[in-house]
């Protein structure tokens, strides 16, 4: 089971020995890239089975916790580790000046999402977090115009800003149990930080990491940038990266942080997320910043799915997940020849067919609509919010009802103008062949999940059954006590 | 040793605070090496010379130098503020 | 006498406070990177405070000696690793900064903002939106005579 | 007005942070994996100075990270700042004295540096510091003479192997089936020059990645033409 | 395979098959075929809701997280699905001739329509065949989706009118799929029985909540008031064939799922227990006087139009309220009354959109101001609308009498005289609206430019004449339809109505359609034969007329036509406040302003601020608590 680092490890080696690859010759250097990824993937995949029901820590440099680093592998963390390759090889950035270093950063970006989803220090996730974020930076600066590096600073800052606060986070976790490893942290949770501080510690690790996962209202990054950034990498940031720093926030909360209040901040957060996000894509006059308001709205449904507890609300936020997980990106794929102003589409049905027909299929399942997939991960949360029998909860529902309604309405405004008959204007450009291919990948993937959705659905309870058993995590580990 | 730390803070707390109102730039990188070696003296008391050294090197070194290039190529390095 | 810990605490929330405050209050870019700088420096102390205890020894080795009671050292090579973290962090920010002043001659964040939806707008081929200073009364407003 | 208002929320940030401190109560809890650490570290890895035993043997792979951000900043800032065009105007070169002392200064800086690193497992000190002075110690000349630039290929070569070292030395001991980055070769004796198995390898290896990282940053950012 | 796996994968394959046979003349013809098998596998099914065999079961059934799928057919799933097929039926033979081609040359695709066409027939078998409340709302939306794709056809205008039903409808699914929700948590499963099982123990409240939810969701595909706005020109903007199928069958969905949560689940027994506010008010009276403001209001808003294809939309508005008021009432006249009413609306309604399509595929228009004195020109078509106008009315000889009298005698005798009188102000409005189409498109004077124009062509007028038929002989025996009726009550739980071929026995006051139907005959037949023997009749030229000694040439307008009844629409003019589309609009800049709000909010000049902002206020708040 060591070879799991391998996840970490061998992206990044190649991506340090790619600047000198490429002095042998470009092509192996334009090749190694996705062809990494690809074994990388196909290592991940080949762990799936091995997993089973029984999750594995590794420990790194042969240190047994709490002294060294422990990956924590299972089946979640695997399964978005294996989204994070898979995603950035299907959205390999394959345009733009200087391919050499954005193949570099987008190598390093699957690697340190993978080490992301599968570590297990609270030290060394925020590590991770750092270096996703700098990746992030440099790739959303890749389109090199003037509002892109615009754009950056001001993500950049307010990010470094709120991992800054996600340190002192953990500082305070540790000043309180003395501790970094998960495992031994949530067996002295209950007795070490189940405090003020305790919740302090949280809120501030809430929002440090929520930056990444779009949490309302430190979100605001997100129109800005998923208008000036490569599409490509708009997509990996809205599909891969923010379910990432969402996975983060759902192990904390699982292992760490049984509080009540912890819950509801993140209910009553996600719920402002839905309304603001719907409410801003309703009006929006462009493609993309269309597309990022509604990623907003669905990152916020996350949060109050997740907002549920115990094992109920993990399974509904991870369905969520994995639904927007796969529509999101193929949404930014179509993007790249539509984006600009939602006046131009009129009639883009004639100059990409297939590609319209993919905009509605995705937008169908974004807004649930029965038998796609999004319709069931939509119930499976309405279902547990209304059984919680609380009024915020409660609300909850009533916002994610009225967040589809808006989002069916201006989806479907888009949609209906690409068949509109207008000579007077010309249609956009046709999408190319590799975006299309990909966006019809993924929609084939969302048809079929719609016919398989019954193993799907038992699959993924499985899953959400093993990453919401705190004590199966602190068994696997074992971390070692003082004498 | 207390009234060192003591001293040491409050020298380090109100070039912080230069940092951000001294109008020219110049100025307010001075008052940040000022910050960062007294946090190396800090470290250093306590008892963490690795990390002071660290910070003396990077965050007083490195970071000044950063700072004065690209104060230098943002034109910066001698009109007063903005 | 005082505390030694409770004023090392206090300069790192100080330092904290006044990094927040840098890039909070300030407009200029240059003033805002220094407040991120300032920022992590007190999370830095912060977190080599965190296990701190008064009288400890280095938690080195010298000559076969080993003190009796020695520091922690994990927060030190936590913050050893943040330290460097944040020299990246600053220089890529500065970069960033010394290119978007070649775009846009301007280091004011309140104007980098408008020239930059501006652009953005004009990319996308719409009309830029009505500014957010205004109260959203006033916007619509604006937006009845205009449509 | 935001001004006014964001004063307001930061002085309630203060009050709160007194509140919470007031909360926190000190030297109560035991440093679970420092004190493990630090009766351990003796044997298990065998270096003299235990910080670096963490951030070389224990928490070596937040080090890997660490270099991969400082590799990453160098790329996307290299990425940002593009290519420098070829008839932008650099700085005159320094008058005869400065260039003077930054040839002596050279060989001096190279070797204190290699020294720190070399001794990161001893003493306090190590590759990160020992990196920057060697940065430095290429910077230097650079500034004396700005005509003459360094050669990014040499210093992106030797950084990407260096890095590459660092995972390599993890993975060897991945292929004796041990876990990633276990330390490898005989202890030594504590104390000693050559001790601690691979750890002044690691180092040697961190030092020379961040001292090229920093380099070219350095270099980077200043052959970027002024604007004027 | 149960025979009802056999129809819905029929209806399936025709879906297939019309996309695959393509944009040909073939098209239409083959999918008439398909619907007439379908039409055939149906009425094998017949019988249902009688003796032993009470439903038929799909062998398809799905179990996904836990909550079992399941689909059946009961007697009035039967009922609705018949009403279907036929519709469906004559309306792919109408569009299968001169109109397709016609159609086609215009530019329009016959294999979307088509499949359009097989994909509302599916998915509204699909609905009906729902057994349990979660394949209900998957039917449900299938439904919408396929509606709009119909709607959607017509190009840009009738894309925007479509674009305002999907979001009437999508929200009124979310409104629906509240309630189901509600209904889970409080039964803990998505079967009828569990529901029917736990209302009981539900309390007023949350039941208050769960009916309103369901009514305003299903309400709006029925276009109650105040969901109405979208339906009218929705339909109306539909290709013609469509819109007569839309008008016939698919607004009445929103019925069926009424009846089978209100009616058949919760039971009105309980609605009408059901008081919040006043002791007085119950949620079946709330709902009824919802159906009858539906009535009234959209009747009238009927009489005011000049385009006969939204008259029509109108008024197919107008008599869905009678139908849920007469099942509201639930005793076994009124609710067979509100039943067989969908059958008998659909078979006139149909007709009377079938007649305008001729008449615009004639004319080229449907603007009643532009029309007149086709009668000698189109004289099938006359007999058709004449025929559909009757029944709309509700005047003997046709069947639209039979339910309307259902209701009305239920009414009396269920002691609500309000709703009674309420109903047949509304009854009249129909009256003088149809009396205003039938008369400014076939009488009157006839148009110069329509003076060589001639009847429809053979594929429009067989299904008009076949529904006409239709319409005269289930008003001469009801009983025929009754049997049916009587089958769906005793599917839904409600009392069986006793009846004849002519009628209802006399001891509640009878009627027999045969004797008075006789009887209009007879009189009809003397009439004739004084007419006809009498010899006092002389035929003139429509063109040839004469008023006070001077010849009136044609292009002398004597005869006008637009601002018909301008005494009562003085009269009742002040009404026409057009106040639901105030209130629609008012929604949707209220929504617009707030938009404007947010995207400000997301266009701050700082976003550390924010972060600032949330840090302090998320930490004082667990710092209070």
């Amino acid at each position: 089971m060591n070879q799991l680092a391998l996840l970490v490890a061998l992206p990044l080696i190649t991506a340090f020995l790619l600047p000198v690859i490429n002095r042998v010759s470009t092509f192996a250097a334009r090749w190694t890239g996705p062809l990494v990824l690809v074994i990388t993937s196909a290592i991940g995949i080949s762990f799936w089975p091995q997993l089973g029901d029984s999750a594995v820590a590794i420990e790194l440099g042969g240190f047994r916790p709490p002294l060294g680093i422990t990956l924590y592998a299972d089946k979640m963390a695997l399964l978005f580790a294996l989204a994070t390759s898979i995603g950035t090889l299907l959205l390999w950035p394959s345009r733009g000046e200087d391919k050499l270093r954005q193949s570099t950063l987008a190598l390093i970006l699957a690697g340190s999402g993978s080490g992301l989803a599968l570590s297990g220090d609270l030290f060394n996730i925020y590590v991770f977090y750092e270096l996703v974020a700098v990746v992030s930076y440099g790739l959303i600066a890749a389109r090199s115009t003037a509002g892109s590096f615009a754009a950056t600073v001001r993500y950049l800052i307010v990010s470094s800003f709120g991992a800054a606060l996600a340190l002192t986070g953990i500082a305070l976790v540790y000043q309180a149990t003395g501790t970094l490893n998960l495992a031994q942290l949530s067996q002295l949770a209950p007795t070490h930080l189940n405090n003020l501080q305790g919740l302090a510690a949280f809120v501030l690790m809430l929002i440090g990491f929520g930056v990444k996962a779009e949490l309302f209202p430190v979100n605001t990054w997100v129109p800005e940038v998923y208008a000036t950034a490569p599409t490509r990498i708009s997509g990996l940031l809205a599909g891969v990266v923010s379910k990432l720093a969402l996975l983060i926030i759902v192990r904390l909360l699982v292992l760490i942080f049984h509080q009540p209040e912890a819950l509801t901040v993140m209910l009553v957060l996600g719920i402002l997320g839905v309304v603001t996000g719907e409410l801003a894509a309703w009006r929006a006059r462009d493609f993309n910043r269309m597309i990022a308001f509604s990623s907003i709205g669905q990152l916020g449904i996350m949060f109050i799915a997740f907002s549920i507890p115990g094992e109920a609300g993990v399974f509904a936020g991870l369905a969520v997940a994995l639904h927007h997980l796969v529509v999101k990106p193929a949404m930014f794929l179509l993007a790249e020849r539509w984006q600009g102003s939602l006046a131009n589409l009129a009639g883009a049905a004639r100059t990409s067919p297939l590609g319209a027909a993919l905009f509605i299929l995705l937008a169908l399942s974004l807004i649930g609509v029965p038998p796609l997939p999004g319709f069931w991960a939509k119930l499976l949360v309405m279902i547990n919010l209304v059984a919680q029998e609380n009024s915020l909860y409660m609300l909850g529902a009533w916002v994610i009802m009225g967040g589809a309604a808006l989002e069916a309405n201006y989806l479907f405004r888009v949609a209906s103008s690409f068949y509109h008959r207008t000579d007077e204007q010309t249609p956009p450009a046709a999408h190319r062949p590799g975006d299309l291919a990909t966006a019809s990948l993924l929609g084939a993937g969302l048809v079929a999940s719609a016919f398989l959705i019954m193993p799907l659905a038992d699959e993924i309870e499985g899953v959400a059954s093993q990453a919401a058993d705190k004590n199966h995590y602190v068994q696997t580990v074992n971390p070692e006590q003082l004498p | 040793m207390e009234w060192l730390v003591l001293v040491i803070v409050v020298v380090m707390l109100s070039s912080a605070v230069a940092v951000l109102l001294l109008k020219d730039f110049l100025a307010a990188l001075a008052a940040f090496s000022v910050v960062s070696l007294g946090l190396s003296v800090l470290f250093v008391i306590l008892r963490a010379p690795d990390v002071a050294m660290t910070e003396a090197a990077i965050g007083a070194g490195l970071s000044s130098l950063l700072f004065a290039l690209a104060l230098r190529r943002l034109g910066l390095w001698r009109n007063r503020g903005q | 006498m005082l505390d030694t810990g409770l004023v090392l605490y206090s300069a790192a929330f100080g330092l904290i406070l006044i990094g927040i405050a840098g890039i909070v209050l300030s407009a200029h870019l240059v003033r805002i990177i220094f407040g991120v700088a300032l920022l992590e420096a007190g999370a830095n102390l912060l977190l080599l405070l965190a296990t701190w205890r008064e009288g400890a020894s280095a938690p080195i080795i010298v000559a076969g000696r080993v003190p009796e009671f020695m520091a922690d050292p994990v927060p030190q090579a936590l913050v050893l690793t943040a330290i460097v973290i944040g020299v990246g962090i600053l220089a890529l920010a500065l970069s960033l900064a010394l290119r978007v002043q070649r775009a846009y001659g301007t280091l004011d964040m309140h104007e980098v903002r408008q020239r930059m939806e501006q652009e953005i707008a004009d990319q996308a081929g719409i009309d830029m939106p009505a500014s957010s200073h205004a109260p959203a009364a006033v916007q619509a407003a604006r937006q009845e005579g205009s449509a | 007005m935001r001004r006014l208002s964001s004063a307001l929320f930061l002085l309630g940030l203060g009050l709160l942070i007194a509140a919470i401190f007031k909360g926190m109560e000190f030297g109560t809890v035991a440093p679970i994996a420092g004190q493990l650490i630090n009766s351990a570290a003796a044997e298990q890895v065998g270096a003299a100075n235990f910080v670096t035993s963490v951030v070389l043997g224990y928490r070596g792979f937040d080090t890997l990270l660490e270099l991969t951000i400082l590799f990453t900043a160098a790329t996307a800032g290299g990425l940002v700042l593009g290519k420098r065009a070829p008839n932008a105007k650099r700085d005159p070169d320094a008058g005869f004295i400065l260039q003077a002392g930054a040839d002596l200064l050279f060989p001096l800086l190279v070797v204190v540096g290699v020294y720190i690193i070399l001794h990161g497992h001893l003493t306090p000190g190590g590759g990160f510091q020992g990196g920057v002075i060697l940065a430095s110690a290429f910077f230097i000349p650079m500034l004396a003479r700005p005509g003459t630039p360094m050669s990014h290929t040499a210093v992106s070569t030797i950084e990407g192997l260096a890095g590459a070292c660092f995972i390599f030395i993890g993975l060897l001991a991945m292929f004796d089936g041990e876990a990633f980055l276990t330390p490898l070769m005989d202890k030594g004796e504590l104390g000693a020059l050559l001790s601690a198995g691979s750890l002044p390898l690691l180092y040697l290896a961190v030092g020379l990645k961040v001292g090229s990282e920093l380099a070219g940053l350095l270099a980077h950012l200043s052959e970027s033409e002024a604007v004027d | 395979m149960t025979p009802l796996d056999q129809l819905l994968a029929l209806s399936a394959l025709t879906v297939v098959a019309v996309w695959l046979i393509g944009n040909r003349q073939i098209t239409g013809w083959n999918a008439t075929i398909l619907y007439a098998a379908q039409g055939v596998l149906l009425v094998m099914m017949a019988g249902l809701g009688y003796g032993d065999v009470q439903s038929i079961a799909s062998s398809v059934t799905f179990q996904v997280l836990g909550h079992g799928l399941h689909w059946l057919f009961d007697g009035l799933s039967w009922f609705f699905a018949l009403i279907t097929i036929g519709a469906a039926l004559l309306s792919s033979w109408f569009a299968s001739g001169e109109w397709g081609q016609r159609y086609r040359a215009a530019g329009g695709s016959l294999r979307l329509f088509h499949t359009a066409l097989a994909l509302n027939v599916f998915s509204m078998l699909v609905l009906l065949a729902s057994g349990d409340l979660l394949s209900l709302f998957i039917g449900w939306e299938l439904v919408s989706w396929a509606s709009f794709l119909i709607m959607a056809l017509g190009g840009a205008t009738a894309t925007r009118y479509a674009m305002r039903y999907v979001t009437y409808a999508f929200t009124g699914a979310m409104a629906v799929l509240m309630a189901l929700v509600m209904v889970y948590t409080q039964s803990g499963s998505f079967e009828f029985q569990a529901f029917k099982d736990a209302v009981p123990t539900m309390s007023a409240g949350s039941l208050w909540l769960i009916v309103l939810l369901f009514a305003a969701g299903f309400g709006v595909k029925m276009a109650l008031i105040p969901f109405h706005l979208w339906q009218a020109k929705a339909y109306a903007e539909t290709p013609g064939p469509g819109a007569a199928f839309l008008g016939a069958i698919s607004s009445r969905m929103g019925l069926f799922a009424l009846v089978v949560v209100l009616v058949q689940l919760i039971g009105v027994a309980r609605l009408a227990d059901l008081q919040l506010v006043f002791p007085f008010f119950s949620a079946r009276d709330l709902l009824t006087w919802v159906a009858v403001l539906t009535l009234i209001f959209a009747t009238f808003t009927a009489l005011k139009q000049h385009d006969a294809r939204r008259l029509l939309a109108w008024h197919g508005i107008g008599q869905g309220g009678y139908m849920l008021l007469g099942v509201l009432i639930a005793d076994d006249l009124g609710s067979a009354g509100g039943l067989m009413h969908v059958f008998n609306h659909a078979t006139y309604q149909a007709v009377l959109f079938m007649a305008v399509t001729a008449v615009i595929h004639r004319t080229g228009t449907s603007d009643l101001n532009k029309l007149g004195g086709l009668v000698t020109r189109m004289p099938l078509s006359f007999v058709a609308m004449l025929i559909g106008i009757i029944g709309l009315a509700g005047l003997p000889p046709m069947n639209g009498f039979v339910s309307k009298w259902l209701i009305y005698r239920s009414l009396i005798i269920d002691g609500s005289p309000l709703l009674f009188l309420a109903s047949v102000i509304g009854t009249l409005g129909t009256i003088l609206s149809v009396y205003k189409l039938i008369h400014n498109t076939f009488l009157g004077q006839l148009r110069l430019e329509h003076v060589e124009v001639e009847e429809a062509p053979s594929s429009m007028i067989w299904p008009m004449m076949i529904l006409s038929a239709v319409v005269f002989i289930t008003g001469y025996f009801p009983g025929l339809v009754l049997d049916w009726v009587a089958s769906a009550q005793a599917a839904v739980g409600l009392p069986e109505l006793v009846h004849t071929l002519g009628g209802v026995p006399s001891d509640k006051g009878g009627l027999d359609m045969i004797w008075v139907v006789s009887v209009m005959l007879i009189g009809f037949g003397i009439g004739a034969l004084i007419f006809f023997a009498g010899g006092r009749s002389k035929r003139v030229h429509q063109l040839d007329n004469y008023a006070g000694g001077h010849f009136l040439t044609a292009e002398t307008r004597y005869q006008y036509s637009d601002n018909f009844y301008p005494g009562l629409m003085h009269l009742i003019g002040p009404w026409y406040r057009k106040s639901f589309r105030w209130l629609e609009r008012g929604f949707i800049s209220t929504v617009d302003t707030l938009s404007q709000v947010m995207q400000g909010l997301y266009r701050a000049v700082h976003p550390s601020f924010y972060l600032l902002v949330v840090v302090v206020s998320a930490l004082s708040w667990v710092v209070i608590k």
